[in-house]
C-alpha cells in the first residue's frame, strides 16, 4: 500500500490540555521506509560506535542512544528544519538526524578532523545547524533552549526550539526557572524529557518524588507519549509544535523509552537491573523491531525491501567506521584556534610552559 | 558619572543594532536596581528590555541560548555575587562552546554589572570575581575605571562575538569624571586587551583595576609632593591583560606594586607578579614587589572592620616607600 | 476574659491535603498580651532601624518587616525552641523571636559588639540558638533548612526546621530541589513562602507563571494561610508541625502579607505600586492594629493595658536604640578572627599589603 | 590504590564518628560513579551512605544545612566541574558563615571528588578548580597526591571543624602507591596546610601539586642522570599554603619552576611566584621563573591535542634546563 491509517502503539496521557493529538495517524509508504532507514542507522551507528570504544579507538565519555531511536526519528519528522533541537551528551543520534552524516559523528567520536566539530568536542559536543549540542552539564541544555526559542521569537520567525532532557535531569532546579521564565514569556520550546528509566544507576523512583514527569511544568501543559513508537511521537511532536506556533507558548511532553546500554560505555549496566528485564523490552518494546512489523503487516513494505535497507545502513556506517579510523587528528596549532573568534590584538597564546613563542606553542 | 556612561553604552548599541538587548532582575520598569538602565525600558520597550524573575541560572542560561541563536544579549547580575548561581553557564555554556564546536557556535553575549565590596553589604555581597573570570580561556574579562572606560570598553564588549564579563564598581556609578569629546561620540570604543597608564612616573610601577586605581591616583599624586613619581597602570583588561605595558613599565621603573580590592591569594596581583617574573623583566626589579590588596577575609559589615579589610592609600603610600627604601620600616620588612 | 475561642480571619486554602487546621481558634488573654506586645516590639523595632538608617548610623542593605509580623510572632507561638529557623534577609523579625534582644538586633545593624553578630554580620546575617540566619542570596536558605531537617531526623529527635522565603524566591531552581529532596526523603521541614505581593520593584505576576506559591511544590501538599493574622498563623504551624513530627514529610506554606516599606532602605518603594495601596493595607488588614481590636472586643485586654504594653516596648526599643548608637566595634585584630574554628599551625593572616606581620595588620 | 585509601578514611572515620555521612550522585547503591564509596553502602546503610538526585546546587545546600546543625557530611561531587552548580553554597553558604556569626555557626563539611583533566572527557570535565577555591577565606584546600596524602589528608578534611574542599584526581584513582605501617593505622592524619617535600634537591626547585607531582618526580629522575638535583615539593594543601617549605627550598636552589594540570593564568603556579616574590627568597632567585601547566585552552576531546593540552615530562625538563641555562634555547628564552 502506499500509505495507512494506524493507531498510536500507547493512548496519549495530557496534562492541563483539553484535547491532543490524534491517536489514529497516517503513515505514506515512503515515510515508513524512511523511518526505518533512519533508526536502523542510528542503531547501527551506536553498535558501531561501542564497539570503536572497545576497541580503545574512542575515549572519555560515550553515552548510546540504543533502544531511544524513535524519539529522534519522530520528533525530527514533525518538526521543520529551521526549528531548532538541543539535548544532553546522548547526542549522537540527534546530531545524526539534524544532518550530521554517520562519518561526522563517528569522525567526531574517534577524535578526527572529519567530525562535526573537528574532534574537538568528542561525544558529548556535537553540532550543526539549527542543532546546539551536546551538553555534558545534566541540565544546562534546557534553559539554553529556552534561550534559543527566545531568540526564534524575538527575530520575529514561527521556529521553535525542542530542548530534550532525561529522567534525571528533571530535578534540576534550573529546568524549573525556564518553565517559569518560558511561560510568563510565552517561549515556543517544547520541552521534552526522554524518561528512560534511569538516571546512570539509579532509577526514576529514588530521584524523583514525582515521576509523571509530563506533569512537572505545574503550570505548562504536557502530554505523555511511548517513546518506543516512532509514529505516535511524529504526531505528538506536529501537534505540540503547531501549539507552539500559534503562540500558545511552551510544552512538556514526556517520551517513555529505554535505554539497552549502560550509562556510558564504562557502565556495564546490569548492576541496578536485571539482564532479564533489558531483554524483555528488546523483545516486546522495541522500536525497531515493533516498527519493522508494522511495516509489513500494514503491506507498507516488504521483507526484501527491508533487507535492502538494512545492508545499505550496514555499507555505510561501515565505511564511516573504517573513515573514521584512519582519518587525521587536527594538526598541533589547532590547539589554539577557536578559543575566541574575534582575537584581540596582540592576544597572546599562552602555552603549557609559560612561553608564548610560536616555537614553543607548537611542540 | 560612571552610570551615565554605562547607560549611554547600552543606549547607543540597541539604537544601532537590533539583536541587542538587555535582561536582568529589575533592568526595566525599575530602571535597574543601581538606575544603570534608567529609560532604556521606556524607550526600547518590553521587547527587548527584559525583567526577569530571581533566578539567575535560568536568565543566564536563556541569555547565552540567544546569544547561540543570532542575538547579542547584555545579561545583568544585580551584582556579580549572584553570577555564582549562574557560573556554570558562563564557563561551561558561555566560554568554551565555540572551542567545543570547533568554531561553529560563537556566544556573543556581555555579562555586567557591580562587582566587589561596597558599603556595608557584608561578606555575600562584596566577593571580586576578576581573578576567577581571569583564569577561563575563552572569556573576555573587562574591568573599567573611569566613565571612558565605561562606555568605551562596554561598547566594545557589546559589538564583540565573544563572552565578555564585564565587572563594574557601585562605589564609582556616582563618581563624576570628565569625558573627552571623543569618548561622547558613538562610535567611541576602547579595544579590548590593552591596559592605560593613567599616569607616567619612573620610580615605581602601581599596576590596579576599576576602583583602586583612583587609590593609586591619589596615592602618586600624594607621593609626587615628596619626590616620587608613580606610574599607574589602569588593567582595563583582566583577560587577556596587556603584559607588554606592565613590562615596559616595571624595566622602566625597577619596583612594582600591584593594587586591587580583591582576596589576595590567587588573585589579580598575583598573575601580574608572575607575568613580571617570567619575562624579561625579572633582571629588573630592585626589590621584592608588593601586593595591596582586600584583607584575606570574608567581609566584615561593621564599619572600622570593612575600612581595614580594604586597601587604603596609605598602604599604597607605605608600600611605595618600603619598596623604595624610603622608610625606616623597610629593613625589617623585608627580612 | 480568660481566653476566647476565635475565628482565623481568612479561611485556609489546602493542597493535596484531606484536611487543614481548625479555622476556630482558642487564645488564652496572656497569649494574646503576648503576641500583642511580640509584634509591637516588632515593628517599633523596625521603625527605630529605619531611623538609624536615615541617619547613617546603619549601612548597606537594610530589610524592614513591618506589616509582616504576624508571621513571626504566630509561627513562634506554633513551634519548639528546639525546632529550627532559617530565612533570608528580611531577618530582624526573626532574630527577635528567635531570643535575640531588641539590643542584639538594632547593634548588629549599627555594627557594634553588642550585636548578636558581633557587627560581623550586620542586617542579612543574624544567628542564634536553632536560629541560622538571615541568608543575603535569595533562596540559598531553602536548601539550608531541608539540611537542617535532615540533621534533626538524622540524629533521632522530632524537631523540625522551617525555612522561609519570599514570593520572589519562589521560582529560584533550588527550591525544586530540595522539595524534591525532601519529598524523597521525608525531611521534617516546613517550608513556607511569605508572599508579600513584591520581590523588590517586581509585583508577584510578573515573576511567577504561578502565584499559588502552597501548590508550588508539587507533590508536597500545602497550605495557604492569611499572613496578616496571628492566630491563623499560629495555628496552621501547629497543625503543620505536628504533621511533619508525624514523620508525614515536608508541608508547604503561604502566608499571605505585606511590606510597608520599600524593599531596603534605598528604595522608596512607591514607583511600582500607589502610596494608597500601602495606606489601605494599613488600614484595612494590619496584623496588629486588627489583633488589637480583636484583643479588645473579646475582652482579652483593656486599652489601658495595651498602652502600658506600648509604652514599655516604646522605652525597650528607645534604650537599645541609645545603646546601638554609642556601643563600641569590634577591635581591629578581630577582622582576622573567626575565618576558621579550628586553625591551621602555622596559619598565616593575610593582611591588605601581602605582610603577615602582627605589626602590620592591625594598622 | 589512592582510590582504597580514600575509601579506607572515609570508612574509618565513619565508624569512629556517627555524625559523619556520605551523600552524592551513585555513591550508594552503584558504589561511587568511581567506585571510591565500594561497600560504605553495605556497611553503612541508608541513613548514612545516599544516593542524591543531580541536583548539585540543592544537596550542596543540604549537606551544609546538616552541617550547621551538628553532622559532618561528606558531600561528592561526581566531578568538580558539577561543583560549579552549588558554588555558591560552598562559598556563601560553607565558607563565610563562621565570620558572619562572629564564630557561632561553623560548618564542618568535606567536599571532595575528581578534579582537573581525566582521559578524552573535554572541556566541559577536564577544569582546574584548585586556584578558585584557593581564592576563598574560610575554605580550606586540599589537594593530595599520593595514596598516603590521600588517606591523611581526607581523614583530617573529615576531623576539621571547618570547610574543606577536597580535590582529589581521577586519573590516579588506580595508581598503587606504597603505604606505610603508619599510613594504615587508623589514627594516620596528615596536618593540614602543610607541604610535603617529595624528594630534596640542590638546583631547582619544583613546586606542584596532585597528579603533576608524578610528572615532577618523573622529570627529577631522568634530570638526576644528567647531573641536577631537582628538589620536588608537593604542595598537598592549596589553602592554606605552606610558604615557608617553598622559601626555604628556593633560598636553597635559587630556581622556581611551578608545575599543575590547570589553566596557566591566575593559577596556583601564579600565587607561588608571587609569595616568593614577595618574601625574602627575592634576592636569591638566579632566573627568571617558568610555571609549566595546562595549556591557555578549552580542554579539546582528541588525543593529540589534549595531550598538548597537559603539561608533559619534557617541559618540566627544558624548562629546568632553560632555567639553570644547560640549553642552548635559554638565552633566546629570556630575551
Ligand atoms: C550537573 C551534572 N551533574 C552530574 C553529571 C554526571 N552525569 C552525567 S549523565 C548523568 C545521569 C543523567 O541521567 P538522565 O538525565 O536520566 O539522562 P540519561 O543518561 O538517562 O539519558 C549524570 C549524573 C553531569 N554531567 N552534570
Ligand atoms: C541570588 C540573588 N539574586 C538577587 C538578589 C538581590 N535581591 C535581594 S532581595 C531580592 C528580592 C527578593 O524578593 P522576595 O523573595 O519576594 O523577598 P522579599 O524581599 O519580598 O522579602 C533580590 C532580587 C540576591 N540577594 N540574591
Ligand atoms: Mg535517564
Ligand atoms: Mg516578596
Amino acid at each position: 500500500a502506499e500509505s495507512a491509517s494506524l493507531n498510536v502503539l500507547s493512548p496519549y496521557k495530557v496534562y492541563k490540555l483539553d484535547d491532543g493529538p490524534p491517536e489514529s495517524v497516517e503513515v505514506t509508504r515512503d515515510d515508513g521506509l524512511k523511518f526505518y532507514r533512519q533508526m536502523q542507522t542510528v542503531r547501527r551507528m551506536e553498535t558501531a560506535a561501542g564497539n570503536l570504544y572497545k576497541e580503545k579507538i574512542i575515549r572519555g565519555f560515550c553515552h548510546l542512544y540504543s533502544g531511544q531511536e524513535a524519539i529522534c526519528v519522530g520528533m525530527e519528522a514533525g518538526l521543520r528544519p529551521t526549528d531548532a533541537i538541543i539535548t544532553a551528551y546522548r547526542a549522537h543520534g540527534w546530531t545524526y538526524m539534524r544532518g550530521v552524516s554517520v562519518l561526522g559523528v563517528l569522525a567526531e567520536l574517534t577524535g578526527r578532523q572529519s567530525g562535526c566539530a573537528k574532534g574537538k568536542g568528542g561525544s558529548m559536543h556535537m553540532y550543526t545547524d539549527n542543532f546546539y549540542g551536546g551538553n555534558g552539564i545534566v541540565g544546562a541544555q534546557v534553559p539554553l533552549g529556552a534561550g534559543i526559542g527566545f531568540a526564534m521569537k524575538y527575530q520575529g520567525t514561527d521556529n521553535l526550539c525542542v530542548a530534550l532532557y532525561g529522567d534525571g535531569a528533571a530535578n534540576q532546579g534550573q529546568m524549573f526557572e525556564a518553565y517559569n521564565m518560558a511561560k510568563l514569556w510565552d517561549i515556543p520550546c517544547i520541552f521534552v524529557c526522554e524518561n528512560n528509566g534511569f538516571g546512570m544507576g539509579t532509577p526514576v523512583e529514588r530521584a524523583s518524588a514525582s515521576t509523571e514527569y509530563y506533569t512537572r511544568g505545574d503550570y505548562i501543559p504536557g502530554i505523555w507519549v511511548d517513546g518506543m513508537d516512532v509514529l505516535g511521537v511524529r504526531e505528538a511532536t506536529r501537534w505540540a509544535a503547531e501549539y507552539c506556533r500559534a503562540g500558545k507558548g511552551p510544552l512538556l511532553m514526556e517520551c517513555a523509552t529505554y535505554r539497552y546500554h549502560g550509562h556510558s560505555m564504562s557502565d556495564p549496566g546490569t548492576s541496578y537491573r536485571t539482564r532479564d528485564e533489558i531483554q524483555e523490552v528488546r523483545q516486546k518494546r522495541d522500536p525497531i523491531t515493533g516498527f519493522r512489523e508494522r511495516l509489513l503487516t500494514n503491506n507498507l513494505a516488504t521483507p526484501e525491501e527491508l533487507k535492502k535497507i538494512d545492508v545499505e545502513v550496514r555499507k555505510e556506517v561501515d565505511e564511516a567506521v573504517a573513515k573514521a579510523k584512519t582519518d587525521a587528528e587536527l594538526s598541533a596549532p589547532n590547539l589554539y584556534y577557536n578559543i575566541y573568534k574575534q582575537i584581540p590584538e596582540d592576544y597572546k597564546r599562552i602555552s603549557r610552559w609559560g612561553g608564548t613563542h610560536e616555537s614553543i606553542i607548537i611542540v | 558619572m560612571v552610570r551615565d556612561a554605562l547607560n549611554m553604552a547600552m543606549d547607543e548599541e540597541m539604537a544601532r543594532d537590533d539583536r541587542v538587548y538587555l535582561l536582568g532582575e529589575e533592568v526595566a520598569q525599575y530602571d535597574g536596581a543601581y538606575k544603570v538602565s534608567r529609560g532604556l525600558w521606556k524607550k526600547y520597550g518590553d521587547r527587548r528590555v527584559i525583567d526577569t524573575p530571581i533566578t539567575e541560572m535560568g536568565f543566564a542560561g536563556i541569555a547565552v541560548g540567544s546569544a547561540m541563536a543570532g542575538l547579542r544579549p547584555i545579561c545583568e547580575f544585580m551584582t556579580f555575587n549572584f553570577s555564582m548561581q549562574a557560573i556554570d553557564h558562563v564557563i561551561n555554556s558561555a566560554a568554551k562552546t565555540l572551542y567545543m564546536s570547533a568554531g561553529r557556535v560563537n556566544v556573543p553575549i556581555v555579562f555586567r554589572g557591580p562587582n566587589g565590596a561596597a558599603s556595608g553589604v557584608a561578606a555575600q555581597h562584596s566577593q571580586c570575581y576578576a581573578a576567577w573570570y581571569g583564569h577561563c580561556p575563552g572569556l573576555k574579562v573587562l574591568s573599567p575605571f573611569s566613565s571612558e572606560d565605561a562606555k568605551g570598553l562596554l561598547k566594545a564588549a557589546i559589538r564583540d562575538d565573544d563572552p565578555v564579563v564585564f565587572l563594574e564598581n557601585e562605589l564609582v556609578y556616582g563618581t563624576p569624571f570628565e569625558m573627552s569629546d571623543e569618548a561622547l561620540s558613538d562610535e567611541f570604543v576602547i579595544p579590548i586587551g590593552k591596559a592605560k597608564v593613567e599616569r607616567e612616573g619612573k620610580h615605581v610601577t602601581l599596576v590596579s583595576h576599576s576602583k583602586s586605581v583612583e587609590l593609586c591616583l591619589e596615592a602618586a599624586r600624594e607621593l609626587e609632593g615628596q619626590g616620587v613619581e608613580c606610574e599607574v597602570i589602569n588593567l582595563r583588561s583582566i583577560r587577556p591583560m596587556d603584559e607588554e605595558t606592565i613590562i615596559k613599565s616595571v624595566m622602566k621603573t625597577h619596583h612594582l606594586i600591584t593594587v586591587e580590592g580583591g582576596w589576595p591569594q590567587f588573585g589579580v596581583g598575583a598573575e601580574v607578579c608572575a607575568k613580571v617574573f617570567e619575562s624579561a623583566a625579572f633582571n629588573y626589579l630592585d626589590a621584592p614587589i608588593v601586593r595591596v590588596t582586600g584583607a584575606d577575609v570574608p567581609m566584615p559589615y561593621a564599619k572600622s572592620l570593612e575600612q581595614r579589610a580594604l586597601p587604603q592609600g596609605f598602604n599604597i603610600i607605605e608600600s611605595v616607600k618600603r619598596t623604595l627604601n624610603l622608610s625606616p620600616a623597610a629593613a625589617a620588612y623585608r627580612s
